[in-house]
């Protein structure tokens, strides 16, 4: 690896990562540290809380599938009063910037929840989760409308009390680019695209559904292209930063995702696959730049050559392989 | 004309030798060495790794989290838990056994002697022994064995006697005696061809074991059956005991909520995390296994 | 393989499948006769027609992902004239009935397709494609919407001569119960749920996406679980039947389908990789309900157990794994 | 206890020796033992498979389908189109000579001897003989000759000479001249180290041949440069040619219209299938390699 050449840092409004690479909200915590540098990385996002204690769905939470698996938490945690007398000073041993996720199924309370965690100096960044699939038997939540985006968007950003706001949306949605506009419309400083895809695994054995909670979230490598389609199409829409998560396993999926729009990217998937995998794609990622003499890392975000693309088959098929 | 390949995954794992920048660490990732994994009998197989000094950190207990080889050209997307079932230190070798049975373990049984294969670990909390504990027993079927074995090792150290009760379908599948009585444990197996294993029988070689005072402590893995037994005889003499639990995981350190199972705790009922708040729990306070 | 005894015929309405097994339109044509034996398929299903002519979308037209394959054909055909002279009666020497998809971005265009079709009695089954997500720059199709899909569908309906309408919904949609809902209310005699994801993906040693046409339909083994929650859904909301396709490899995967609601499935992905993997799963179905003495394989459909579920984590963590 | 397997995939192909239920279709899907698989240089390996009957049907410029194993734990999603090297048909084996570059063929380095293989085939229209030629020129650089060799086979079964020009950057890397060789063909190698493979010199080279009358057809694959030379000189003086094309795939047997390239009939540009249309093609129509 030569290293020291390429600028990994990436601003995402007034925050600074150290380099684009973050865990996803969920699958992650400090306790990682046992096995990690967490100082390594460019954010620490904490699992998502609720402002009251929740067990959390019925087990079995998760099951394998055919390429990847599918989970079904259910938002657990102890509230938000512990989380702050508790979580909070756990993560604020490590230096990166905490990004904060949180998530509630009525406005008002999330409003609530988004000022006691404004309140509290250690929180550097309040992600709402409004895209959980499984923290109701439905599935629905505000990311699958516009409309309901725009007005919980609108309520949670009202109680940031200058705090940036980042709304992680939902690849359930079937019109992404217009919930993305109204979350920025409502004054979200940055999109994460995008939480777990709604699922169901029946057992053949016993004509049960794997999980507890019957529907799960998908979470596999093989979404990757589906949730950078989505981060393409979001990018060339709104102005204000996109978090890519989906599928990244390595240090070129970041450099996909940058490609396509994203400043930075989330991983969930494979920090459970290999517990080393962020600091090792962050390594991974310099040496990648500094090979091809990229100075800034930056200088990737939106940088796909899709202008000049030939629309004629009878060209195209005429190139070589 | 290259198209570019999609290879996945970055592999960071430590080797064997490898220099540790990070050496306090409590866990890692490593790429083991395979020594040998062989057959014990027709449905368990014993697995040595060669591993990097950070691994050989595992107590009893504790487990290691291992992503396992594809038996069928298909992947293996989670990693499958399972206990340490031994380290030698001087060999800077770990241990596993292990069942056969699904698609990880069945990819873990085609590794061969110098494949690589990546585990994380060591995870979770293990067995605590009690300084004042003179004599423990140990009660253990099927696969719980491979789990309760290095309670003997442990033991040994810290010179506390052991009786180990090792429950099995058949003769043929009895395990780890050889560890157990290797380290000085006494040894009673009991079957279900001869009817030994029934809980009325079981009961009766716990109690004598009781009357005997060599049972100042109980610990268990593998049956629900059997822990409700250990359940009832602790509470009944007042006698401690720790059951090592099982649940399907993901990210085996803390962090995702997938591994829970119930607890109670005055007469509360609580979930608590296998992987990080167990594998090993206050026995009287697991709620069925 | 045991065999004789499980009744493996699923009605479609009035059109009777031999067998619960047929392939997916676009990844089947009568030249895989070269290979298996077609007549033992539940239906044969032609790729999805257009009225005009058409070269379809440039090339490269696949890339495979990090689990399956994008892919970007673009509907090419040689119109509906040549294919009711030169491609139907290649199908006809058959005896499944003929399932033919067709496909229009213009309402009144399907219309006329649609007419032309029905007065072919070659043709069994008109599959309405108002789902494909190539066939034009943006991904854009009726099956986005509930209202397109209600308006494309009954112009549909109303040119089919009596002959069955199945509609083939998208995966990208945000409310497929709805949709689902539209397309029965217009007059669809069957659901195929679902086509291909709308996905890109980008090359990082040149910067381009990987696809001529830029974006593709994502194909995976992966997606299976996505698409067996939209049936399931679906099922619960609609009376007319369902055919599930996504990510079906194996005889298993053929149960799931039925026991979330579908009353067959169609195969795409499986059939490139294998291409006897049709009949082995033809052959593997029946060997499964004769091994558990299913008599009828039409009890599978909707069977899944999800009446008694436990839904209080305390008590279902305290069950075995 | 047990979960449900995730196992994918029924594998259903022909092995050697199995009993036919469609002894006619063209094709299959065929479990190939592997005989041997070595490197024949730095960067080309050659395959030999021991295949059902029905899949020595094989002819020359015709392919299969092949699935690879995986080079790296995760799974290879395609199958790769390879062309068939050799048929021999006494020793009911078809061999391959491939390229080791990407994941697919990286994997199918891995096959070792006794391995199975699944190949799907074979597929295609392959090289065309005309009675009427005695002689014709077969030209060729890298992995195009491996699918030009068979055509000396072809061209010795129906006793007609070959001239092959073997084009390649070394001597190091010249493939098939022994098996052109050893069936009576007349092989002239040129290379880049030597400039004896530019354009101009394999034009003289070409032209020579026509004076003796040596060039009643034209056969090439692999280069889009050596290509145009031989449309140039086969429309100057007549000689009739055709061109085996690669191209992308999925299906391989022509249902889904992904393996497209451009051809020009009688003016008029028009897409054809690689897997179906081909690979063989007329040479005149080829609009680039
Ligand atoms: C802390 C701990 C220690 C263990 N120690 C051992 C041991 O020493 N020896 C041994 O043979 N087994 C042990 N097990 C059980 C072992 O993890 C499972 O047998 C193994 O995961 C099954 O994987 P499979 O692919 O063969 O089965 P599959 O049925 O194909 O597995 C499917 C999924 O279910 C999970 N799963 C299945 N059974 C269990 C289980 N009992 N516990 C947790 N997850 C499960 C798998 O991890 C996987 O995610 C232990 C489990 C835990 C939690
Ligand atoms: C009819 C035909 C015959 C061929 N015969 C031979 C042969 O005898 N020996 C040989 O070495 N090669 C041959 N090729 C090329 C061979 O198919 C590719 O080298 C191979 O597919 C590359 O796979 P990979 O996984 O190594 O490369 P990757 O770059 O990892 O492949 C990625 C994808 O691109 C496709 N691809 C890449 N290169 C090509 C190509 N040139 N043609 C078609 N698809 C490609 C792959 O199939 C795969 O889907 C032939 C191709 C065709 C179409
Ligand atoms: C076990 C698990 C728990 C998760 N919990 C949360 C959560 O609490 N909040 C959230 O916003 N996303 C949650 N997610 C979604 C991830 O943040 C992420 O969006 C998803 O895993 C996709 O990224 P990946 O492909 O890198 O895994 C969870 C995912 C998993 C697998
Ligand atoms: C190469 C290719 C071409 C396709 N063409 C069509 C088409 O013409 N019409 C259509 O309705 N679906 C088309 N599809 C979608 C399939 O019919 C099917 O919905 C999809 O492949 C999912 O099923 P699978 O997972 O079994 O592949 C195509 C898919 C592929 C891979
Ligand atoms: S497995 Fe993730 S918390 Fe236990
Ligand atoms: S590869 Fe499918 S048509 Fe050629």
């Amino acid at each position: 690896m030569v290293s020291g050449m390429v600028d990994l840092s990436v601003k995402i409004g007034d925050i600074t990562l150290a380099n684009p690479v973050t865990p996803a909200s969920g699958a992650f915590s400090w306790e990682y540290n046992d096995v990690i540098d967490l100082n390594r990385l460019g954010g620490l996002v904490a699992k998502t809380i609720c402002r009251e204690p929740r067990l959390g769905n019925p087990t079995p939470r998760m099951a394998e599938t055919e390429a990847g698996i599918i989970q079904s938490i259910g938002l657990p945690g102890k509230g938000i009063e512990y989380f702050i007398d508790h979580i909070v000073p756990e993560y604020a041993r490590f230096t990166p910037p905490l990004i904060v996720s949180c998530s509630s199924d009525n406005i008002e309370e999330f409003a609530l929840l988004t000022e006691e965690l404004a309140a509290c100096p250690d929180v550097d960044v309040i992600e709402a989760n409004i895209s959980c699939p499984t923290r109701n038997l439905t599935g629905q939540n505000f990311a699958m409308h516009e409309d309901y985006t725009r007005d919980a968007v609108k309520a949670i950003k009202d109680k940031c009390a200058g705090k940036p706001l980042w709304v992680k949306l939902s690849p359930n949605a079937g019109d992404i680019v217009s919930i993305a506009k109204a979350a920025e419309d409502a004054g979200a400083d940055c999109l994460v695209i995008a939480n777990t895809f709604l699922s169901l695994k029946i057992r053949t054995d016993n004509f049960r559904p794997a999980l507890g909670n019957k529907f799960g979230g998908l979470v596999s490598p093989a979404l990757k292209p589906i949730v950078l389609r989505m981060v393409y199409q979001v990018a060339k829409q709104v102005k204000i930063p996109i978090i890519g998560i989906g599928g990244v396993t390595k240090a070129e999926d970041v450099v996909e995702y940058m490609l396509a729009g994203a400043s930075a990217v989330g991983i969930g998937y494979a920090g459970f696959r290999n517990p080393t995998a962020l600091v090792q794609i962050i390594d991974d990622l310099e040496a990648w730049c500094n090979e091809r003499g990229i100075k800034k890392v930056t200088d990737l975000i939106g940088a796909v050559k899709d202008d000049d693309m030939e629309m004629d088959p009878l060209v195209t098929a005429s190139h070589g392989v | 004309m290259a198209l570019e390949s999609c290879e996945k995954y970055t592999d960071t794992a430590l080797r064997p030798g490898d220099a540790d920048r990070y050496p306090d660490r409590l866990a890692g990732e490593f790429l083991g060495l395979v020594v040998s994994n062989d057959w014990v009998n027709k449905e368990y197989k014993h697995l040595v790794l060669k591993v990097h000094d950070r691994a050989l950190k595992a107590y009893a207990g504790q487990f290691f989290h291992l992503l396992c080889p594809t038996p069928d050209g298909a992947e293996v997307w989670m990693r499958r838990p399972m206990s340490v079932y031994r380290v030698d230190k001087p060999k800077g070798q770990i241990e596993f056994l292990y069942k056969c049975e699904g698609r990880g373990t069945r990819g873990m049984g085609m590794l061969a002697a110098g494949d690589e294969f990546n585990i994380a670990g060591p995870l979770g909390k293990g067995f605590h022994l009690d300084p004042a504990w003179k004599n423990i027993v140990v009660l253990g079927r099927g696969v719980g064995l491979a789990t309760l074995a290095p309670l003997s090792q442990l033991a040994a150290e810290n010179k506390v006697g052991v009786t180990a009760i090792l429950s099995a379908r058949n003769p043929d599948v009895v395990m780890s005696k050889d560890l157990f009585d290797g380290l000085g444990a006494k040894t009673i197996t009991v079957l279900d061809t001869d009817k030994s294993s029934e809980v009325a029988n079981v009961e009766k070689v716990i109690e004598g074991l009781i009357s005997d005072r060599k049972a100042d402590a109980f610990f268990t893995c593998g049956s629900s059956r059997l822990l409700k037994l250990m359940q009832q005889l602790g509470k009944k003499h007042g006698i401690p005991g720790q059951v090592a639990m099982e649940q399907i995981m993901v990210c085996g350190v803390g962090a995702c909520y997938v591994c829970m199972r119930t607890f109670e705790i005055d007469g509360v009922k609580t979930l608590k995390r296998v992987c990080r708040d167990g594998p090993v729990f206050d026995m009287q306070q697991a709620v069925g296994w």
